[in-house]
Formats: C-alpha cells, structure tokens, sequence
C-alpha cells in the first residue's frame, strides 16, 4: 500500500516520514495525483456550457465525480462544495433559512467540530434558534439527555465519528429517534467517509457532509448529501453562473437538481481527481482495514498509559483510530515537535472542538491518528519515538 | 445490441466516416428526413428542456404505429430528430420502446457531442418514449 | 510561449487544438502543474495549526499564495476565496448584509456577469434594497445614467472587463465618483487580472474580486481583495475551524485577519498552484501581450464582418481581445460544433450575461477569446475552419 | 549581518548541530536562561498573542540597559526566550532595536518551526522591541 503513494517515502529531518496526522488531512495516492495533473494537460475547459471537445471531456470529469458519490453512498443527490464546513455553511443557509422559525431548537453536541457548531451560532444569531448541546461523559454522547432534548427540535446535527476521540456515535439511534420526532438530522461524516462504507437511503439522513481531502482526495473540495424531502425545501445560497436558468433584471429563475447550490466556475480538477480517488478506494477494504488500524490503535494506547499517558480515546469495536492522549508534564507543543524531529508527524491543539477539550479539562491534546496506509512498523517508530521524548525530557 | 434494420444502415453509414466534421455533415443532411411540428404546435408539452437549443417533439399514435413530429433551431438536433424520425415513423409501440439511446453512441455522433448536449439528446428520447408510453 | 502549455500540443478531432475558449478559462503552464503535483508528492498536509514538518510546509505554499496577491496586486488584504462568484457572494453576505439597509440602493450595470447580478437580487430579496442598473448603449456603460444612479447609491457593483464584448469600463472614473458619493466600490475583475496589471491601493475600489482559472491557476481558488476601511466592517460569512479564535457552548470569537473569512481547510493544493501561476506571470509583460492580441483580435473582427458576421465587440485600445458574434443564419451551435470538429475552441451561448444579451437582442453569440500564448497563426486557422463552415452551410 | 558576540557564539553552536532532535534539545537548555516574569505580573500587555502557547514578556530599562523577564508554558518557547535574554539583557537600548529576528532563522532554529510558530516567535520579537521603544 504504501508504494502507492509518493510523499511516504519521503524524508523529514533526515528519518523516514511516519505520518500520523491521517485526522487532520490524508495523503493521495499516485493516481489521484496523476488524474488531476492529466487533465490540467489534456482536458482543462469549463464545464457546463460549451460544445467544443475539451469542455465535454472537463464537463465528464466533473460530473463522473458526482455519479461516483451518488454511486458510492447511495443517494440521490450530491451537491459539491468546497468541503464539509462549506456544506454544513450551505445547509444552515439553504435550509436553515428557510425552514427554521424564531423559536424552534436545534440540538449540537459538545463533540461536534467547529465546522458543525459555527455556522448555528451564527444561524441563531440571524434567527432566535435554541441551541441544545449534548453533553459528553466518558468520551460518549450523553443519550438520556439527547433523549430529553428531542422535544420541539426541528433539526438535530451530529458528527458521526468524532476527530478528537475517534468515537463513533450510535447515529442510527440518533437518526431514527429524531426521525420520530420529527426532527431533520445532519451528519458531519468528515472522519467516518475514510474510516467505513456508508449508505445514506439506508441510514435515513437529511443531510451528510464530508471533505475529499480526508479521504485520499484532493483540497478543496466536499460534498453534502441531500435527502429528495429535504432537497425540495432548500433555497438558493449563493448565486451566480451555472446554478441559474434565466436571469433578467426583474429577477431569475434557478436550476433543479444539485446545480442550483454549485454557483461559478465548479472545482473541476479537484472533481476529476476526487473520482480518481473515489474510484481507487472501491478497491479498498474499509473493513479490514478498520479491524487492523484499531488493534494497532488500542496497542499503542495500552503502551502510551504504560508510559505514564493519559489517553482520551476509548477505542471500541467501531470508533476510528484516534489516539488522543496527554502527558502530566511536557507540554504538547515540546512535545510533537521532538516527534517531529524524528520524522512522526502528529498534531497537537485544540483539534477544531474546544467545547470537548473543556469537557475534557484540558487546553490540548496529542493526537496520533492511523489511517490504511499505516502499519504495525509505523506504530513501533511513534512508540521508539516516545520513548526518546520521554528520555529527553526526564 | 440489435437495431433495426433501418437503424444500422444509419450506424454504419456514421462508422465509414472518420472525418468528425464530415460526421456532421451527415448529421445535419438528416435534417431533411424531419416530419415538421408548425410552430403553431409548439407549447410546454411538446418542448424538451434542459436542451441548449430550441426543440419541440410530439407523437401520433395510429393504428399502433408511432409517428414522430418535431422542430429544432439548430441543425444538428433538426439532425439527430430526423435519425430518430427513421427509426420511428411507422413502426410498432413495441418496438419504439425497445429502443435505447445508445445507438447515437455507437454511431459515434454522441461521443462528437458534450455531456450537456448528450443529455439534451437523452432528454429528448426520453421525453418520446414516455409520450409513445402515455398515448397507449 | 506554447510550449510552456502541454495542453497546446494536443490534437482534437485530428487536428492542432486552437484554444479560444480563454474568457471562460485559460490553460496552465507546466510550472503550475508541477507545483501542484509536488504539494501532493511532498508536503500535503493540513495548514496553520500543526507543528510539524509538512504541515509547516503546507502552511507556507498557501500562505506564500496571499503574500504574492498582496504584492502583485498592492493590497493589504487578500481573502481566498473558491472563484469570483464566492467572493462576490462574499462582499454580498459579509458586508452587505452589515451595512446596507432597507432602502439602499446598490448600482450594477446590463454588461455583468450573472455572479455579479445574482448575488444582489438575492440580497435584495432579504433586504428590500433598490437595485439599479445601469444600460449599455452601443456596447458601452452609459456613463450619463450612472452618473445620474449615484445618489443614495450604498455600493456600486461593476465590471472591470467584459467577458462578452472585452469592452474594459471606465472604472477609474466610475471609482472617483462613487467615492465622492459615499459609496463603495466592487470591481469584479475577472477578465481584468488576466489582461492588465492591476494597483488596488491605486484604483481606491472597497472590494477586487477574481478567479485564478482565469489567469493561468488552478480551478476552485480566487480571491478577494478588501480596502481596509471595508474590511473592518465585514462579519464573518461562513463558520468553521481556522476562522475562530474561541468556540464555546456560549459563543465564539473571531480571528482578526483574512482568515476569518476563510472557514474550514483552505484550498491549499490551489494556493500552492496559483502562487506558481502569480510567480509564472510576473515575468510576463501583459501590457505586451495586449497589443499584440488586440491587433489579432481586431484582424479577426475585420475578416469576419467582410465574411458576413455581425460582430459585437468594439475592441477599444484598452479592451480585451474577445471576438463576440453571430451570423445571419447559421445557428450558434452548429457553428461552434464544426469549429470543435476543426480542433478550434470556441463558446457559445449567453456566456453567464443575459442581461447582456437581452439588450444586443440575441440568445447568444459565438465567442473567440484570445490569450496570451495565442497566435497569428491561431487567428488564421480560425479563419479557415469559418471559411470551412461558411461552405458546409452555404 | 553581525550579530553581537554572545549572539553570534550560539548561532554558531547550533549550526554545528545536525541532528534536529539535539538541536531542540539545546534548544530547551536555554530555557534556563529566561528570567522569570512571575504569574503576577502576567497581563494583556505582557500576554503574546498569535502564540500557540502561553507566553508573556516584559521589559525593564534601568539606567539604559534592557533587561528582558519572560515566561512561557511550552519548554521550546522557553528557550527561545533564553536566547533572547542573553542577546538582550545589559545590552543598550540601541543595540537591541539594532537586533533583528533572522538570527533564528541563521541558528536554523526558525527553519525547524512553522511558520505559524515562528510568527509566534516574530511576534515576540516585534512587541519586545515596541516595548523598548515605549519605554524611552
Ligand atoms: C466577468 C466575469 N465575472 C465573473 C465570472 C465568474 O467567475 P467564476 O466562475 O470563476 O466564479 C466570470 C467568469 O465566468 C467572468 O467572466
Ligand atoms: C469531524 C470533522 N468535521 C468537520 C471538519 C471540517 O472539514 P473541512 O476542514 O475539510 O471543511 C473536520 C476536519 O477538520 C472534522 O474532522
């Protein structure tokens, strides 16, 4: 696996990169790189409009992208966006705009990523919305209290595996008990896309959101899922070419399907390389993968704790492999960077979920993160790693 | 898949030519095979949408046989509606409805034409074989 | 020149590819390619919070993208945008949603694009703004009727270049009497940043909007540059990671620069690709390149009215090369269909301007969009492939 | 540049390092250096911000010398703050708006930080000598 992509054999601070930062960004194998640098020497055109050869060869590229996450995820619309805090930005204005009142709730948790609580704070500013946060204990979603929060919430928005501890929360749970409520559900599926297949008819979401470049695509680039029912009730978000059909001075009149919400020039190279990248990964096994990476996962855990650690991640059956931990003394930062110096790249800090860290009662972790194209040597190397930090550092 | 007879006459004539600008030539000789829609035809019904251009199409149904009516501004849809008129006019419901869209692909005039315009070119089709569906 | 473009060594329909198709968007040069390509083979990684190697990497490809905007362009401020289109949707939600008022009147003008239209019939809707717009006659603004728009006008909103006819506004004078009547300025400088060098501090415009597919970047990236007087006076748009300072359950503060405009993973690939386009171009003498294609361009508009065309573009001094036109009988797209079946490039349409075309009285036109690795010789083969058309039709 | 010689003489030291780990190493030795700004006198005016880490700084001039008293949670910030206390203090007003921060970046101690950290470590820098502007 790891021949397939260029930048792991490559050298940071004269050790072998070991690259553990998987939660933040994922690397892209060759032949995503290759489809996208192929069509900016083939095929670049824009898309859409035009008849000549090239715009038809870029109008495919693109447009193969969305039939591949429609493919991929089951689901009848896919709107492509910048990324997932674009589409959850576009959900709280295309929907949130139109189909909330003064008054009504909208229920977050405390584990939700910036990305999934900004754009409600913002909504409930413009609007006067109740926002309910689940609380966390002991790494999981309060359930009793989501129960309890249900009544009068119009749409419930949380993220199914988390990037700080990678849990993966009971959403079936959450999705049917808010359906019956009567509440949309919004799934920020950011960590869970890479980490297990997913088929959206099935699960009975409104709303999924996700970015390519967590999942060995490229940057700037994402897509939000759309139920039919939620679909017909979502307003125009930004406006301008490509998602009209007339425009006059005295008003315009607006496409149907997934053009409506794609306003401008679309990300056509990131559309090509992202089903380049979509395509190589309906060869990969999920679930194996998934069983491999969270027994490296909780091994390193057990090791880390031995060492005196404190690890934030609990690590069951179907949580992501996500090893968030602290250590009493060396401050995060001394500590990735003497990583660092070894060619491990973690990531410290808050991880975009401040609400958590109070949770937790701390300003930061550390945050190991494993994804298909790690192994077992990689974990030794992070544990060896650690021990020279800790030696250093004594 | 097996076309018509009329049909493959219409494929192979496509495949000899490698021209792509002598392709269309062709394409747009078979403008004159259109049964004319009079504008005083054309409404809502009869417009297919989501093409670039301007297009009406509108069925008859006698006696189980489908015949095809239709209008275009530009001239390689006036074209592509006097292929279809060939491999519709006078034939059964049946087999208009075992028709697929896929011969304009293996005549090599779909790949000539963009996604955008394609669909418009599968709109159309399908917009006939819904109203052949319908007029049973 | 050509060579520097794989895409111009490509055969369509057996023939030479000649690219006309520039207004809509422009090719890249192997260096951009490359640079991308490298990112992807060599430092991807997320941007701005990591303390590791690559991440460090990342960090300056992109941000070294918003130093080279500031320097080439002379502006203070540079916001990342996706394109054009969002950093107008920008300007529309992030300051005019803040400062204007019901009753306001924002002027446009009948020669923008639908991004620089739509956006403001949106806001118009939410707001009950007075939207003024101001006719063209002749293929110009009519400067008598903005001048007589600009009382109680908020903001102006215009278009530096015509992507239809290349007409290059008087936009210094519109910006100096703007300015004296209160109102703020947005230049949509789409067709400009690939044509002219451009001062922002110079100009005196509020805001400066434009793609980097249009100037020899990657798709899915532009930017928009702000005056510092109306950068203080914008609100967060879209919420997420990367533009907070704080996130808590009670309420979020904001970052103080660009960045708190710029939510979630930036476009890091695009910024590390457009850099190399902006470094690409710098030693590129525009100013050269227009004389040079403006006398194509005027050859061509010669030929082709002699050939029986109507053609639309004045091709003043200081326009941009674009041929707009019809022919009395032929079709638009079967006219650029068997320029396609010639290996030549053309649009055809409404090109994004209804508006526009509403007052030339067509549906659409057919365009030939010069750039600078065009030739003489393209400006020929175009012409012959018209003879050919002109033929096949007669 | 010329660097003042005490300056100079760790520049050298960690040039001869190749090794990145030991040369965070050094780096956090110098911590020992800092002279601690006490917790109580921590304000917003002592606070780095742009800082990924808590870090204050303050400047005292007595008889025209500097003397620098700071303070930080992370170790590698503590060093840095290290290096500055010996650059800076006893040293005249003008030798320390003379200093610029590049010598972090000759040291190869800024080339091992991102650049958000080495803004951090900039912003340090800048509000150190706008404090000693103010002062006089
Ligand atoms: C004048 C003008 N404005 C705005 C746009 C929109 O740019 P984009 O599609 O890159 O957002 C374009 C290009 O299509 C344009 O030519
Ligand atoms: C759970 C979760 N939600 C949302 C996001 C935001 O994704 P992006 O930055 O790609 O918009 C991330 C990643 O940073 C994430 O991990």
């Amino acid at each position: 696996m790891k021949e397939d992509f260029p930048i792991l054999s490559r050298q940071v601070n004269g050790r072998n990169l070991v690259y553990l930062d998987n939660a933040a960004t994922t690397q892209k194998p060759h032949c995503v790189i290759d489809a996208m640098n192929q069509y900016y020497s083939l095929s670049n055109a824009n898309v859409h409009r035009a008849v000549h050869t090239l715009a038809g060869e870029a109008t495919e590229g693109y447009e193969k992208c969305r039939s591949l996450l429609k493919e991929r995820y089951n689901a009848s619309r896919a709107i492509i966006t910048s990324g997932t805090t674009e589409s959850i930005n576009l959900v709280a204005h295309a929907w949130g705009e139109a189909n909330l009142e003064d008054g009504d709730a909208v229920i977050l948790t405390e584990m939700e990523h910036h990305s999934d609580i900004v754009p409600w704070q913002m909504l409930a500013e413009r609007k006067s919305i109740e926002l309910r946060y689940v609380p966390v204990i002991d790494g999981n979603l309060d359930m009793d209290i989501f129960d309890a929060s249900l009544d009068g919430a119009k749409l419930v928005c949380v993220v199914h595996t988390s990037n700080v501890l990678g849990v993966r929360n009971p959403i079936e749970d959450i999705i049917t008990k808010s359906k019956l409520a009567g509440a949309k559900v919004l799934i920020d599926a950011a960590q869970a896309v890479p980490h297990e297949e997913i088929d959206f008819e099935k699960l009975g979401a409104d709303f999924l959101a996700f970015s390519a470049h967590k999942m060995c695509g490229p940057t700037g680039i994402g897509a939000l899922l759309v139920s039919e029912s939620a679909f017909e009730k979502m307003q125009p978000f930004m406006g301008g070419g490509d998602m009209i059909q007339t425009v006059s001075i005295t008003g315009s009149t607006y496409q149907v399907n997934e053009h409506k919400f794609e306003a401008g020039t679309p990300r056509i190279a990131e559309g090509v390389g992202w089903a380049a990248a979509l395509e190589w990964m309906s060869n990969i096994d999920l679930e194996k993968h998934h069983s491999r990476l969270i027994n490296i996962a909780r091994h390193v855990k057990q090791e880390l704790v031995s060492k005196g650690m404190t690890v934030y991640s609990q690590l069951g059956e179907k949580d992501a492999a996500v090893v968030s931990f602290t250590h009493p003394s060396i401050h995060p930062e001394d500590f990735a960077r003497l990583l660092d110096a070894q060619g491990i790249a973690v990531r410290t800090g808050h991880h975009c979920a401040q609400p958590l860290m109070e949770r937790l009662g701390v300003s930061g972790t550390i945050r190991a993160s494993f994804y298909i194209y790690n192994d077992e040597d990689d974990a030794t190397t992070f544990l060896n790693g650690i021990d020279r930090v800790l030696e250093a550092m004594a | 898949m097996k076309w018509p007879d009329a049909l493959q006459e219409i494929i192979d004539e496509f495949k000899e030519i490698e021209d792509q600008f002598e392709k269309l030539e062709i394409l747009m000789d078979f403008s004159t095979e259109v049964d004319e829609l009079p504008t005083s035809d054309w409404n809502d019904e009869t417009l297919v949408k989501g093409c670039q251009s301007v297009a009406h199409v509108k069925i008859d149904i006698n006696d189980g046989k489908v015949w095809l009516k239709s209008a275009a501004d530009a001239k390689m849809v006036q074209g592509l509606q006097g292929i279809l008129t060939i491999a519709i006019n006078g034939n059964g419901v049946n087999e208009v409805l075992a028709l697929t869209p896929e011969f304009a692909e293996e005549a090599g005039i779909l790949n000539s034409l963009t996604p955008s315009r394609s669909n418009g070119f599968r709109t159309m089709f399908d917009m006939i074989q819904l109203m052949v569906r319908r007029s049973q």
